[in-house]
């Protein structure tokens, strides 16, 4: 198994394989996973859809250097980041964040960590599709970035 | 130098395009931006001085007074907002 | 749905299903879960199975509470807590936290605060079986006081 | 008065048994611990003062001034060690 694992996918996935996937390691008592999903508002009301729009290779690159900053921190047997692009309805997931490590604590600080920094270092753009169809740019939030800071 | 040029998001929508080859003699960040803010209209007002948005160089994030080289990969975009 | 579950079961349970139960709400973003799985160490080594107790009445009751109080801390739109008892084995799941909320800081913290408390509050006990056949009582551990005291 | 007792993990063990139903007239959870340690053996060893043990009155957690009622169920377990 690739214990450390980017994905940035059209396609949905399989929450409950993902975790099992990385529950098969006998030094592993803890596996935290995160799920975005599409709510219903966000920067707007009645929000239908998402539209997500990212930055081809360089996203790769940044999520496999928040989990390189997240392994240095802690003690972590295996880390997945799943994120999806492209147009997605209401209530699908759009990000999936799973770690796994020996101890607890270490299984939730990063896979926080690992939110915070993709809310505010990953290049992922988020539109908003309302339900009569007016499309909004998602403006970045001051509490995200300010989540992120904690960390540093 | 040539640079590959590319913008995201909202930026994309406002500029009406997402990549465009750059032919400039621009030696840093800074000096790249200005020259873009002389195409006025969206390109001054998108990347005013006070504006939110985020430069990265060959896929890195970069300040304002990072260096420019010939065939650099520069991607201008509006704060992120995936997750 | 009913949003806030005790379960307390022999069986195993699916984990993948628990948080897709739990992610149908539409005001939902965030869902957090939290996976325990038998290890090959705990208070000793090579250890092969756990043999969990528990108090039955006291358990649901005790978990019910401690949902509660999770609920006046944080916005909280749903939460499943399944612990299993009896013989489980090595690399076995004993304990699922599943979280629901608008707000993904409140999911995680909710799910973490949640952890603490079962480890601390919740009576279940829990016996390690070593690949001798040796049996032991695990001990309470002074780190799992302390993760639940700095909530306090 | 009688209590229903019950004991849990090691302290089950260590007493030989799982459940009693116990005639007292003990006041307190600190007296019923007084009457139970003069059993001898495990019980005075299992239930010494520095010992780390949990009682339950009616499956809430008590201190040891907690009174006690004809009927009560009163458990005494060792310190929690699940999830």
């Amino acid at each position: 198994m690739q214990p450390f694992t980017v994905r940035i996918q059209h396609e949905g996935f399989d929450c409950g394989a993902e975790i099992a996937r990385l529950s098969g390691n006998p030094a592993c008592g803890a596996v935290v996973s995160f799920s975005g999903l599409v709510r219903d508002y966000g920067d707007r009301q009645n929000i239908a859809a998402l539209e997500l729009e990212h930055y081809p290779g360089m996203t790769e690159k940044s999520l496999y250097a928040i989990i390189e900053q997240a392994r240095q921190r802690w003690q972590l047997q295996a880390a997945t980041i799943i994120h999806r692009v492209g147009r997605l309805a209401l209530g699908e997931a759009i990000v999936l964040v799973v770690t796994a490590s020996s101890h607890r604590k270490d299984a939730f600080a990063a896979a926080e960590f690992l939110m915070d920094f993709l809310k505010t270092e990953a290049p992922f753009w988020k539109k908003e599709i309302q339900q009569d169809g007016s499309v909004h740019w998602v403006e970045a939030k001051a509490s995200d970035q300010h989540a992120a800071g904690r960390w540093q | 130098m040539k640079l590959d040029m590319l913008y995201f998001a909202r930026l994309k929508d406002s500029f009406g395009m997402a990549t465009e080859q750059l032919e400039t003699e621009a030696a840093s960040v800074d000096e790249l931006l200005t020259e873009l803010r002389q195409r006025g209209g969206h390109w001054s007002s998108e990347l005013a001085a006070g504006k939110a948005f985020r430069v990265a160089r060959n896929q890195e994030l970069v300040r304002l007074d990072a260096t420019l080289s010939d065939g650099d990969e520069i991607a201008i975009f509006p704060p992120v907002t995936g997750g």
